[in-house]
């Protein structure tokens, strides 16, 4: 089926079974794409002596759902819902990217309690990203009661985030020109509840690991990549950070409104699987920090920013003014225009750099919307970090990666 | 009465229990399990999922048994079977109450054990050691790279931990001077001061605290539990040796797992803990066991009556709680208590340990390799080396 | 009983010993080769060697095969191929082994009286007197009148595992 | 005991041993003389090995001693010791050749 | 000649000083600085960027068909300098075939690949151009514009 392929490729020659140095015979091991620690449909195509991993090639693709061509038949805002498809375990830092790219495009001024908003709700999905991780990532390792703790907290989270947009998951709640609904009444004392609550409970996670030598062992030393393979490779986010290089968008190109909020780029500098993780349970301290500052200081005014062309008119001005129902009829059967133009636009997603570069132009309909996932770049420094390790490694250093199939594929 | 007959009376008696208990150390496996990871565990098949295990046996015998194409077919066959049945066998020769018992209303006196063995603690050691070929001709048979891995994983664990088990075993049989695992047990008898136990991990001149610690890690090791479950490490190898098995086949290998924790467990009881003889002196050692279930039954009551939480409860607990009341009133009739006080204590140090293994499951993340194996020969085997020579260091001034 | 007990075992071992040697995998020589050595071990039991019995248990099946097992594993090198450049050796061989076990069992039926029944149980024990064969028996004839011999297959013990480490450590770059 | 009938004999008597035990040996020798593949070969001394314990163990019974238990409890230390050193030894054979055949590891020299 | 807001800027300027004739054309809008740069030149620009103008990271390289224009595409690379964070965004117009940058940062082979599996634009040089998101044997390249977002297998009139 190589014919197949409309241009002439030349490949690479199939790898023949190598000798090592000790002339042991070696093993081609195909993990993935279902696997249990893959975390979905990645396929790594591993080559072992003994359990020693001397090559590593991840493959990728299977879960690719064509996004960025559905991207193109959509108008603006119906391509919101599908950038919640993209990373499913953190989908509004998706909803935020996007939005701040169509944003900038539209040259728009978001009010301020709708930035205060999207930054919280943003955070809360860091969260609910970091536990979801935390949860996997030590199963993988072997403990399985850690999974649970740590979904006990996510499901306080989820109900938060289906009281403020209706749905648990795919909340779609970060839209262009503002946040898609105010928050509900009564959200103060079900925020300050989670946020009493939770900085006990990072504590508990923190307990039970860190005085635990088996896991200690297991992730100490683990997993190690150098600082210039991963800028080089692209890797971004905890990984980058773990390796005690501070970048992360929210500091360095501040966006909706960061620069406002006080909290700490947590580094560390072991560049191992712990450090990852300790970056990780920092960074979902800072988060909680952050959320407390959104609670306490949570501005009045509109949740979308005054632009009729773009935002859909509210519901009672939609009844009773005729030139509101003008509005809305056309923003929903065409869709808003946005400017011809390029953008790039990059946030720090829980997993790291995320960005969307859209090309406008000038119709309802982007005319290329590509999606940089950090999935896709973290990914390409799998090979240099898990060749060399046993088996039992590669899922401790694939754990740490924190990478969600969908956001690589996409 | 024959002695054949009385044999295979009791073999039925006690395959029956065995079996049906090694069904529910599973429930109770789960349902501890569940309640550290705070979930209910199983509870749909009968009450508080009573019948599950039940359900789980009718599910695995009614599945398909598929077979994969590749696989050797003869050996893909046999070690299931191999697995189970070393891990059956050591059933027979483990005592689990006095001797020369005399059944009330007959005259047949007879042994709590299935065989008594003058070389019981080694036929075990033996056949343990045997239980490997189940594993790793499952991992061969398989003809799949992640089992292979787990077979080789499990010979090499198996081997290594076998050491240290048997030299934690030598201390205590340093110290009472004999194989026979009954022996053994009649040698711990009694109490320093009426208070502390003269079991072996209080034993003067050498508690083997030390050893006891050993032997238990080296029988995680052997059985394949938590941390050391990397045989059939779900996370790296899918599921390892058995990743190609299905149906009773699996089943099988879980059987024998099971089987092996009540084995390891038992001689850790008879090795150490002083088999069936009670915490505390007789007079007082005697009681408790109607206390513990009369009082088990009444928390029952209390909570099936006054606090019902969930809706049958109100039904269940309170039969629960007359059933264990009446076991309980049971052990108060004298003739009763002496034959199956013993037996008591027995199951109460078995159970404990066996939750031990399930609670370290729930707890512990798995260790890598490498590290199991440096673990073994770095740490455990000079451990117990030195705690052997100190042993019998002390053995040979206290003597003579 | 015991006359068929032995001739249970007997049998077995001997089709699991022309097994091993006809099976062309070396995985299922070995799994016979295994059950040569439980069925040795029932027989030691009936000549009262009750140590010697457990110790080929332990040591034998389940600790030197396991190796075994782990090197063929390791290598997992297929069955072996068939040859037929050797059938006049296996002409000229198999009589001399035949002529070998003729002669042997012709100097034992000759050299050793055969009335002498071998009974399971007959050794005589007491509280003194150790039974026959036991390890008490067996640790007290190795610890007194074959100490030396003892220890000096622990410094044999000793050297094997070096040459074992030397010789399958690997190459250290 | 199960009640045996009359004519069947009870016990057997020690050179039955013995004889097992050559038949034993001289299966061992085949399997050493015949087969081709290093681990068979090796297998079929640990035969060998095998029977000769069974005579120890057969004398030691004759002559009521327990020293032909403590040989054979020699001969497996040395087994043990031998299988260590020799399947290091097959695992370099292999590693150097990535063969088991005895015929082609006819070269003292790669 | 370029336009004074770019020049204004050091990296455009210097890009322009050591390789005249190297960048085509450029802009400067909402905030972002984009080179346009001769194929034919872009290893050497992206090499002289990031070993004299410190460019060490590359964030995406990704492509825009204009389908009926030609050159049909564009190849776009977005750069970021880790001492200040700048980013930077390189642009080559192209007909199915470009210099490869992997030799310049390791980092561009996925995303080269990608490029390849969508677009079809080929890389030379590149160590191990094949498909990365599509199965190996699929036809064509769906990213596109002329391929149909239900695909070449199927399609509603069939029905």
């Amino acid at each position: 089926m190589r014919s197949a392929i409309d241009y002439p490729v030349e490949s690479r020659p199939a790898p023949e079974p190598q000798e090592s140095p000790s002339g042991q015979r070696r093993m081609t091991l195909n993990m993935g794409p279902q696997h249990p620690s893959t975390h979905g449909v990645l396929r790594i195509v591993i080559e072992l002596e003994g359990e020693t991993i001397t090559r590593a090639e991840p493959d990728i693709g299977y879960l690719h759902t064509g996004i960025e061509k559905q991207c193109e038949t959509k108008t603006w805002q119906q391509v919101t819902t599908l950038t919640d498809r993209v990373d499913y375990l953190s989908n509004l830092a998706n909803n935020l990217c996007y939005a701040l790219t169509v944003e900038k495009l539209l040259q728009l001024e978001i009010p301020e309690r709708a930035q205060f908003l999207r930054v919280m709700m943003t955070e809360f999905s860091r969260i609910n990203s970091h536990l979801v991780w935390l949860g996997t990532h030590v199963l993988d390792i072997g403990a399985m009661s850690m999974f649970f703790y740590c979904f006990r907290e996510r499901e306080e989270l989820l109900r938060i985030l289906e009281f403020f947009s209706g749905q648990r998951m795919m909340t779609s709640y970060i839209r262009v020109g503002g946040v898609a609904l105010d928050a509900p009444r009564g959200w103060e004392k079900m925020v300050r509840k989670f946020v009493e609550v939770f900085p006990s409970r990072v504590d508990e996670y923190e307990n039970l690991l860190e005085k635990n030598p088996i896991w200690l062992n297991r992730t100490k030393g683990v997993g190690y990549i150098s600082v210039e393979d991963m800028i080089e490779l692209g890797v971004t986010g905890p990984m980058l950070r773990g390796a005690g290089i501070p970048m992360d968008a929210r500091r360095t190109e501040p966006y909706s409104g960061y620069e406002k909020f006080d909290f700490q780029v947590c580094t560390h500098t072991d560049n191992d699987v712990y450090a990852r993780y300790r970056v990780r349970l920092s960074e979902m301290r800072e988060s909680l920090k952050i959320i407390k500052q959104c609670l306490e200081g949570m501005p009045g005014g509109a949740f979308q920013a005054d632009a009729p062309k773009v935002v859909l008119p509210e519901r009672e001005k939609m009844k009773t003014q005729m030139e509101a129902l003008i509005y809305h009829f056309k923003i929903v059967t065409e869709g808003f225009r946005v400017p011809k133009g390029e953008v790039y636009q990059a946030i720090e997603s829980p997993r790291g750099e995320i960005a969307y570069y859209i090309v406008s132009d000038g119709t309802s309909k982007p005319y290329r919307l590509h999606m940089r996932t950090p999935s896709f770049g973290n990914l390409q420094g799998l090979s240099p970090m898990i060749e060399g390790a046993l088996i039992a490694d590669t899922i401790a250093a694939l754990g740490s990666m924190d990478f969600v199939l969908g956001d690589t594929d996409r | 009465m024959d002695f054949m007959i009385l044999s295979l009376i009791k073999l039925g008696l006690v395959l029956f229990i065995f079996m049906t208990a090694l069904a529910y150390i599973q429930w109770i496996e789960r349902k501890v399990i569940a309640h550290v990871q705070l979930r209910v565990g199983p509870k749909r098949v009968g009450p508080h999922g009573l019948l599950q295990p039940l359900a789980d046996v009718i599910k695995l015998i009614t599945k398909e048994g598929m077979v994969p194409s590749h696989v050797n077919h003869v050996f893909y066959y046999l070690a299931p079977f191999v697995a189970v049945f070393f891990a059956l066998i050591p059933i027979s020769f483990i005592p689990f109450g006095q001797a020369n018992v005399k059944i009330p209303f007959t005259d047949i006196t007879t042994n709590m054990e299935l065989t008594d063995l003058n070389i019981g603690l080694l036929l075990i050691l033996g056949l343990s050691g045997m239980g490997v070929y189940g594993i790793a001709l499952a991992g061969w048979a398989s003809n799949n790279k992640y089992s292979l891995i787990g077979g080789l994983r499990s010979s090499a664990q198996m081997i290594s931990y076998e050491l240290p088990m048997a030299l934690a075993l030598v201390s205590p049989l340093l110290m009472l001077n004999t194989v026979s695992l009954r022996e053994l047990v009649n040698g711990q008898e009694g109490f320093y001061f009426n208070v502390i136990p003269r079991w072996t991990i209080f034993l003067m001149p050498a508690p083997q605290i030390l050893s006891f610690i050993i032997f238990m890690i080296a029988a995680f090791a052997e059985t394949n539990r938590v941390p050391f479950d990397l045989p059939e490490a779900e996370n790296e190898l899918v599921a390892g040796f058995h990743v190609e098995y299905a149906s009773m086949k699996f089943a099988a290998f879980f059987m024998a797992e099971y089987a092996n924790m009540v084995t390891v467990c038992s001689v850790a009881t008879l090795l150490f803990l002083g088999g069936w003889h009670p915490i505390v002196v007789p007079a007082i050692g005697d009681w408790i066991p109607a206390l513990v279930h009369i009082g088990g039954g009444a928390i029952c009551l209390y909570h099936g009556l006054v606090q019902p939480a969930r809706k049958w409860d109100n039904i269940t607990l309170p039969v629960f709680g007359v059933a264990f009341i009446g076991a309980g009133l049971l052990f108060c009739i004298p003739i009763v208590q002496q034959l199956l006080a013993p037996v008591f204590w027995f199951t109460a140090k078995l159970l404990i340990l066996l939750f031990v293994f399930i609670w370290v499951r729930a707890t512990l993340p798995r260790f890598r390799y490498d590290q199991l194996m440096r673990f073994a020969w770095l740490f455990m085997f000079p451990l117990a080396l030195v705690n052997l020579l100190i042993t019998g260091l002390l053995v040979a001034a206290t003597t003579n | 009983m015991d006359a068929i007990l032995f001739f249970l075992f007997a049998t077995l071992t001997v089709i699991c010993a022309i097994n091993m040697v006809l099976q062309r995998h070396p995985i299922s020589s070995a799994l016979s080769l295994i059950g040569v050595m439980g069925s040795l071990a029932v027989l030691y039991l009936l000549l009262g060697g009750e140590f010697i019995a457990m110790a080929q248990l332990i040591v034998y099946s389940g600790a030197i095969m396991v190796l075994f097992l782990f090197v063929i594993m390791l290598l997992n090198s297929g069955a072996e191929p068939k040859r037929n450049r050797h059938k006049i050796l296996l002409f000229l061989g198999a009589p001399l082994l035949v002529i070998l076990l003729g002669l042997v069992g012709y100097f034992i039926q000759t050299q050793i009286p055969a009335n002498e029944m071998v009974k399971f149980g007959s050794w005589e024990s007491g509280p003194g007197k150790p039974a026959f064969g036991s390890p008490q028996n067996v640790g007290m004839s190795l610890f007194t009148s074959y100490l030396l011999p003892f220890e000096i297959t622990s410094v044999l013990i000793l050297i094997a595992i070096l040459g074992a480490i030397v010789l399958a450590r690997k190459e250290i770059d | 005991m199960l009640p045996l009938p009359p004519g069947v004999p009870t016990a057997v008597p020690v050179t039955y041993y013995l004889i097992l035990s050559a038949i034993l040996f001289v299966i061992g020798g085949a399997g050493f003389l015949y087969r081709k593949n290093i681990i068979t070969v090796f297998m079929s001394i640990e035969l060998m090995l095998n029977a000769v314990n069974l005579s120890f163990v057969a004398f030691a019974y004759k002559f009521n001693k327990a020293d032909g238990h403590i040989y054979s409890f020699f001969v497996m230390v040395v087994a043990a010791a031998e299988a260590a050193v020799g399947l290091a030894i097959i695992l370099t054979v292999f590693k150097n050749r990535q063969t088991l055949e005895i015929d082609d590891v006819d070269s003292m020299k790669l | 000649m370029l336009p004074e807001t770019v020049l204004s800027h050091a990296d455009a300027a210097a890009v322009e000083a050591a390789l005249p004739g190297a960048v085509v054309e450029a802009k400067h809008e909402f905030h972002e600085l984009t080179l346009v740069i001769d194929p034919a030149r872009i290893v050497e620009v992206c090499a002289f960027l990031k070993h004299k103008q410190g460019f060490d990271r590359i964030s995406t390289i990704t492509a825009v068909d204009w389908f009926p224009a030609d050159p049909r595409f564009e190849i776009v690379y977005h750069l970021q300098r880790t001492k200040d964070w700048f980013r930077l965004r390189l642009k080559a117009r192209v007909n199915e075939e470009i210099e490869s940058a992997c030799s310049v940062w390791r980092g561009a082979n996925w995303y080269e690949r990608e490029v390849f599996d969508m677009f079809g634009v080929k890389f030379a040089n590149h160590p191990d151009l094949k498909r990365i998101l599509m199965p190996e044997d699929w036809h064509g390249h769906p990213l596109r514009k002329d391929y149909p977002v239900h695909g070449y297998r199927y399609s509603y009139s069939n029905e």
